[in-house]
């Protein structure tokens, strides 16, 4: 069934499109650079790029007039990609149990280095601190 | 009205032409073909010689159980590493490494999505080819160099040592197995390279199936056999990729210092610590995503061709389409939030651990579903109990033993115990070989007519049938004995305690089975062969079946189709009052008198 | 021959069963009764799974033999139906066959929770009568102490155990995330009070091991990077296999060491030993657990 | 499955053409496949904590060398080279296959410049050791690899200027007596020694050399007993190379080397950077492929290309919808949260 590609739908001002998408750029980096509190950028960073996603997706790959099936492609995968994340979090980003060798302690800023910190060191073993309390 | 029937015996004309056609066609491309058919043959023999392959490595496995540390009788002279016949332990690793990942990635999963995929999908579905041809002819030769990768990788790397999940840390630093060496990273680009195989080949045969049925053609008229493989595409497709991303993952991790999966602070083999502050059960889940879904993908395709086959040797209607197509599409669905169940012991959050035990039990439920639907096919059927019966029917039994054992598993606090005991080895050879592989055998004898317009040996494959079941049954039903009395598996030397001493005898009668079982294997291959030049004749159909496939020539010549086929039914019309036949084939126009 | 092998197929699971009862009286199911409570439940729990799954396949079984031994004699020359039955599947059957299934496994599934829970659930853990261990071996402790008996580090390929030290007072000290100088070590060998739960940290110091505990039926991943509390209790005083279980390298097989349950008394006296031949040896420093033999 | 005897429809399937279909489950494979790296990061962003339990994600831009500048820049660029695509595909269905042909070349140029700047990018990160495996999280690990790095330039110019013969000549005729050591260290260990005996014999600049070499030595040694003995703390670990650079006898040596800062989990901060940026660009080299074949075609573009313009189209969207999502995950949320 391979015929030729249908023109059957409207006319898209693509640079229109591409403006926006342009203008949302913008905004992602004058969010970062406008430090309003932290969560509301990561929120609002997210939304501008999913909106720059759907912008691409509805406009330059022409999903706007696809048929259903689109939905029968994108969904489950959007679905599994989510998923997984999801079914990941619980044991990579939130331990249950306990780090064997912690990373290590905290790294004392350059400034403030002084005194306590040959104590600290000698705490390690094998170049790597075992940390103490940490839930 | 039995146009087709008519075919059937005076198929010989022009069959004879289509032989030579075949023949010529491999002939002028011993090689390079883009042609499904030829394919799909190429990817049947090349995982006959694999299954050989691995066996022969199960073979060493098992010598070492029943007869430790003793020298191997003439196998062991041609394999270097072995101490002048012994098996050392770092071999035993390795042996079952590769055992394992041939048997998988090597056979099962190409020979039922690569040889049958290949070769049924188009017949089946009435057109002429594949979507992509040479894509489909690029699938094929990506299993090469994924052959040469475990080649290279067991010959001169020393041998990949972290069993077939290859969990880090033992994979991810060389100094964990120095036998190891460049081994495990020949070994994950080979799984790489059968990634990149299978991932083309489900894309065509997704699209094939979806846009290049004949006419008639309805979702809901596919025979199973289509519905399967069509499932098992998508489940290759979504799940593969994640697989594929782990791997470059852990290939990086050994080559280029990155530290996914390595934490902070191993000492390795006394080498300095490491440095990372990566997590080893990242890999594990990230394996397990795809590996849960592959071994559906390698019992699926078997689920449908059975269904077909036990349709037509039963001459009755399926029972239950509809539930069936279902059930296969809960089972892949289920298929991909089961996963952690591999993992139950693996230090995964309890949470987790129940959400999975609950998917893992429900799967259960189609399976189920499917098992019902097959015996119901079977009742009030006439079936004709030839090789291909016989083989389904072990399919059916030998499923519900491996799957009654998944059970066991699924239970988590049961599981505690029987994990990484030779319980779960019973369980995946029962599934694995009791069911895929009986079908697959069944399929061979189905469709090698179709293939090359003879058929196989009736008694030698009875013989082989009866051999394979009796050494199969042999070989593993102990081994959920052997599991439950605690016997881990991976273990060179279990006889090392005391507990298990007296398992050695047992072990002992296993080997002998399953070197039974591997001699039955010459039967088939050499059935396979010889039936080639000396089989009997087959006409255009000569099952009587009612698929499209069977409206070609036998073998089919170039293009397929010499009558451009028009579908006005399901596959199932067997024994249908409407017909004077018990069968009615998809492609026969409707009965005027009715 | 069709008949062969209708009886074919019946037989062979007869003989599964036959086999399978077999087992017990032979000694090739599990190792000794289990040993504790625990074990004792996910035991039980085994042979309720073992009881719905025999049925599960004796009827299957049975149902296939039957279907065969009809469709073999229906296909006896001279049967009266000439054609099969012409059938396309029974809703009724459909909804029978996947709800009976159903129910069955959502039982199988929400009965185990609660031993999962127990065993593995942080907070469901038996503190209570871990502490009154504590108070009788005379543990000096803090509230947010571990729990932990003993550490078992998992290496390539041994087990190294390492316990907390006396204090100048005689008591014992709590275990500490970070080895102590006065920090009591052995390999391959684990001694802890019996008859009671008793929990002990698990780590490893190179790649993924298993603690395995056959008589016991515990078992738990030593996952590289986390440290994994497991308890556990035997009944008897006795010394118990000890196993690894998950592929850790060519020496995986040989990885054993034994577990040694005793009264408290030993227990400590045990340690006590141990305190002795530390010093005796004049090691006053606790050896490194990282440092190379 | 039912047995309804319809006239069978002639049409099958989904009206879009197999290429299509074929390229759209492509993507979707292509979606787990990123979403594998993208899922890993984010998980492992959030497990990776410090002793607090908060994570420890090095977000600090100093340290890691992230470029947002260039970054941003880039996403400018994909979706110019995105929009040049959608305007090609519509020229190529107006059938005006020159303008198609330039807007294409647009694309190619825009997908160079977007490699450019990443080449640039990397640049940086290998300048400054920000590679994985390579990078400190502590600082005695920092100091550990100051060692390490002062050590190696030490043993290279020994092995530049020291001849072997120098250790394996004992009694003074310039021929070889002894065979030279195995192992490695011993043979550094040997020439360091040697050097005394060689200023006496050396002239000119060869003197200096060796006395530099000598001077050197000695202060590795001080170096060495000092990181041993845990007497150095990063800040005078950092003024210790700086005067070893800042000598007027050895610093030449050691030229360029300062101390790496440490960065928690930096290692895991460039593994998941590298990888994801990095099949990330692979993917734009694939798609150059795909728009380099069109344009080799040259005048000879014609209808037949069409659909080849419009699937590789889409491809490309997906390479600009990944970089899309990357660039706030990898550039801008890591410094927020
Ligand atoms: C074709 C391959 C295949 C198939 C189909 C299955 C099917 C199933 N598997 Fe299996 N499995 C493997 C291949 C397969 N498995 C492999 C290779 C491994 C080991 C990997 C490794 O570690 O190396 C493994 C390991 C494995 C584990 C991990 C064990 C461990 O390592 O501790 C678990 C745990 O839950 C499990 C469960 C199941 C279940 C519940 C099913 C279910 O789908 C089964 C469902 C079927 C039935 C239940 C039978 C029919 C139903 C009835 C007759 C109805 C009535 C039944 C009841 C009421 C109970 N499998
Ligand atoms: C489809 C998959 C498949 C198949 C078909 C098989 C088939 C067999 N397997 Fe395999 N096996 C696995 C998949 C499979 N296995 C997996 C996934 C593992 C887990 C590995 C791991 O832990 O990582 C495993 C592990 C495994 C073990 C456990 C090892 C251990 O844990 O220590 C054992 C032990 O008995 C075993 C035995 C066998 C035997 C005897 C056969 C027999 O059926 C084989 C029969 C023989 C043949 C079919 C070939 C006959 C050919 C010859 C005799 C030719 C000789 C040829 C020449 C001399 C050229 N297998
Ligand atoms: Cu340690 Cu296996
Ligand atoms: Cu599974």
């Amino acid at each position: 069934m391979d015929h030729a590609h249908d023109e059957s739908h409207p006319h898209v001002n693509y640079f229109f499109i591409f403006l926006l998408l342009c203008g949302c750029t913008a905004l992602s980096v004058i969010f970062d650079v406008v430090k309003i509190t932290p969560a509301l950028v990561v929120f609002a960073v997210l939304a501008v790029a999913v909106a720059k996603a759907s912008l691409v997706m509805t406009f330059f790959m022409h999903l706007k007039y696809e048929g259903r099936w689109k939905y029968v492609i994108l969904l489950p995968t959007a679905i599994l990609g989510v998923g997984l994340m999801v079914a990941l979090s619980p044991d990579m980003a939130m331990h249950y149990y306990e780090y064997d060798v912690m990373q290590s302690r905290i790294v004392a800023p350059r400034s403030e280095h002084g005194a306590g910190h040959d104590a600290e060191e000698s705490a390690e073993h094998d170049g790597e601190a075992k940390d103490a309390k940490h839930h | 009205m039995s146009s087709v029937a008519a075919t059937t015996e005076t198929a010989e004309h022009g069959h004879h032409a289509h032989n030579d056609d075949l023949l010529a066609l491999l002939k002028a491309a011993p090689f390079w073909s883009t042609d499904h058919k030829v394919i799909g043959i190429q990817f049947m023999m090349t995982t006959l010689l694999m299954l050989m392959v691995g066996g022969a490595l199960a073979l060493g496995v098992r010598w070492q159980l029943a007869f430790p540390w003793e020298n191997m009788p003439f196998f062991g002279a041609l394999v270097p590493a072995t101490a002048g016949g012994q098996i050392p332990p770092e071999f035993y690793t390795m042996l079952f490494t590769m055992h394992a990942t041939v048997m998988i990635f090597l056979v099962i999963i190409p020979i039922l999505a690569g040889a049958f995929g290949n070769f049924l999908i188009p017949l089946m579905i009435g057109a002429d080819d594949m979507a992509f041809p040479m894509l489909n002819a690029l699938s094929y030769w990506f299993m090469w160099p994924a052959i040469a990768c475990f080649g290279c990788s067991f010959f001169f790397g020393g041998g990949p040592a972290a069993g077939w999940t290859s969990y880090p840390a033992l994979s991810a630093l060389s100094q964990a197995a120095p036998g190891s060496g460049h081994a495990q990273t020949f070994w994950l680009l080979g799984v790489t390279f059968v990634g990149f195989s299978s991932m083309m080949g489900s894309i065509n045969y997704m699209t094939t199936i979806i846009n290049m049925r004949a006419p008639g053609l309805t979702l809901f008229r596919m025979p199973l056999t289509i519905w399967s493989m069509f499932i098992t595409a998508i489940l290759q497709a979504f799940a593969l990729p994640v697989l594929t991303a782990a791997g470059f993952m852990l290939v990086t991790d050994r080559i280029l210092g990155t530290c996914f999966f390595v934490p902070a602070g191993l000492i390795v083999n006394n080498a300095d610590p490491t440095v990372g502050g990566g997590q080893t059960l990242l890999w594990q889940h990230l394996f397990w995503f795809y590996s849960h879904p592959a071994v559906y993908i390698m019992l699926l395709p078997a689920m449908g061709m059975v269904s077909d086959m036990l349709a037509c040797m039963c001459r009755k209607p399926i029972f239950g389409y509809k539930p069936m197509v279902y059930s296969m599409s809960a089972i892949a669905g289920l298929g991909f939030i089961v996963w952690g169940h591999h993992m139950f012991t693996s230090g995964m959050n309890p949470a987790l651990g129940m959400t999975f035990m609950i998917s893992t039990v429900m799967i259960a439920l189609p399976s189920a579903v499917k098992v019902f639907n097959w015996i119901g096919t079977i009742w009030g059927g006439k079936p004709e109990f030839n090789v291909v019966f016989l083989n389904c029917i072990a399919f059916v039994s030998m499923f519900i033993v491996g799957g009654l054992s998944g059970i066991f598993m699924a239970a988590v606090p049961v599981d505690i115990y029987i994990h990484d005991t030779y319980f779960i080895v019973a369980h995946f050879h029962y599934v694995l070989f009791g069911a895929t592989l009986f079908g697959v055998f069944g399929a061979i004898h189905f469709w090698y007519p179709k293939m090359f317009g003879r058929y196989m040996s009736e008694g030698w494959g009875k013989l082989h049938f009866f051999l394979t079941f009796v050494g199969f049954n042999g070989t593993f039903f102990p081994m959920h004995l052997l599991g439950v009395a605690g016997m881990p598996r991976r273990y060179a030397d279990p006889y090392l305690y005391p507990y298990l001493e007296h398992f050695l005898p047992m072990n002992q009668f296993m080997t002998i089975c399953a070197a039974l079982m591997g001699f039955a294997q010459f039967i088939l291959i050499g059935n396979f062969v010889l039936s080639w030049f000396f089989g009997k004749k087959a006409g255009r159909n000569p099952w009587n079946a009612n698929g499209l496939e069977w409206a070609t020539p036998s073998p089919p010549g170039h293009g397929n189709f010499d009558i451009p086929p028009v579908v006005y039914r399901g596959p199932y019309e067997y024994a249908n009052p409407d017909t004077e036949a018990d069968f009615w084939p998809q492609t026969q126009p409707p009965n005027p008198a009715t | 021959m069709k008949w062969f092998w209708c009886l074919f197929f019946a037989f062979w699971p007869i003989v599964a069963i036959v086999v399978c009862l077999l087992a017990p009286g032979n000694n090739w199911w599990f190792p000794g009764e289990a040993a504790s409570p625990l074990g004792r439940r996910i035991d039980d729990l085994f042979y309720m799974i073992l009881w719905i799954t025999s049925i599960t396949f004796v009827g299957t079984q049975l149902v296939l033999a039957y279907v065969l031994f009809k469709g073999a004699s229906d296909t006896e020359p001279g049967t009266a139906n000439e054609k099969a039955w012409f059938s396309h599947g029974s809703h009724k059957l459909e909804v029978i066959w996947s709800s009976v299934p159903a129910v069955i496994l959502l039982f199988i599934a929400f009965y185990q929770l609660d031993v999962w829970a127990e065993y593995r659930v942080k907070d469901a853990f038996p503190r209570k009568r871990m502490e009154a261990v504590f108070e009788r071996i005379h543990q000096d402790r803090q509230k947010n102490d571990s729990l932990a008996l003993a550490e078992v580090t998992a290496r390539q390929f041994e087990w190294r155990i390492r316990y907390p030290g006396f204090n100048a007072d005689g008591t014992l000290k709590a275990l500490m995330p970070d080895p102590q100088p006065t920090d009591l070590y052995a390999v391959n060998d684990l001694h802890l009070p019996a008859s009671a739960p008793v929990m002990i940290n698990l780590r490893t110091q190179d790649v993924q091991h298993s603690f395995f505990l056959p008589e016991l039926r515990i078992k738990q991943d030593a996952v590289p990077g986390l440290v994994i509390p497991i308890w556990f209790e035997a009944d008897q005083q006795r010394s118990y296999q000890l196993l690894c279980a998950e592929l850790c390298g060519w020496g995986h097989y040989k990885m054993n060491a034994r577990f040694v349950a005793e009264s408290d008394e030993q227990f400590i006296e045990y340690l006590r030993q141990l305190e002795r031949e530390q010093n005796e040896d004049r090691v006053d420093d606790a050896p490194d657990t990282d440092e190379e033999e | 499955m039912s047995d309804s005897h319809h006239a069978p429809a002639m049409h099958m399937g989904l009206p879009i053409s197999r290429a299509k279909l074929g390229m759209w489950l492509f993507l979707g494979t292509e979606i787990m496949f990123f979403t594998a790296f993208i899922g890993t990061y984010i998980v492992l962003y959030f497990g990776s904590v410090d002793a607090t339990g908060k994570s420890a994600w090095p977000t600090d831009t100093h340290v890691t060398h992230l470029n947002i500048a260039a970054g941003g820049i880039n996403t400018f660029v994909l979706l110019a080279s995105s929009y040049f695509v959608v305007v090609a595909h519509e020229s190529m269905s107006k059938r005006d296959f020159a303008k198609a042909r330039k807007f294409l070349i647009f694309t190619f140029i825009l997908a160079c410049v977007f490699l450019g700047i990443k080449s640039f990018e990397y640049y940086g990160k290998f300048t400054h050791d920000i590679l994985p495996g390579h990078i400190p999280e502590t600082d005695t690990q920092a100091i550990g690899k100051m060692e390490r790095q002062v050590e190696s330039r030490f043993h290279k110019r020994l092995d530049s200027v020291v001849p072997d013969i120098a250790i394996t000549d004992v009694d003074g005729d310039n021929k070889p007596d002894r065979a030279m050591p195995t192992d490695q260290s011993m043979i550094y260990y040997q020439k360091a020694a040697a050097l005394p005996q060689l200023i006496e014999s050396a002239e000119g600049s060869r003197k200096a050399d060796y006395e530099a070499l000598l001077a050197l030595n000695g202060q590795v040694g001080v170096l060495r007993e000092q990181i041993s003995g845990n007497k150095l703390t990063f800040v005078e670990a950092e003024e210790s190379l700086h005067e070893m650079v800042e000598d007027e006898h050895y610093g030449s040596i050691l030229s360029g080397l300062h101390m790496s800062t440490p960065i928690l989990y930096g290692n895991l901060f460039a593994s998941v950077y590298f990888l994801m940026t990095g099949f990330h660009a692979i993917h734009v080299i694939v798609g150059m492929i795909l728009f380099g074949t069109v344009l080799a075609q040259g005048d000879k573009l014609s209808e037949r290309w069409s659909n080849w313009v419009e699937n590789s189209g889409l491809y490309w969207h997906f390479v600009d919808l990944v970089w899309i999502f990357l660039f706030p995950l990898l550039y801008i949320i890591p410094g927020n949260i």
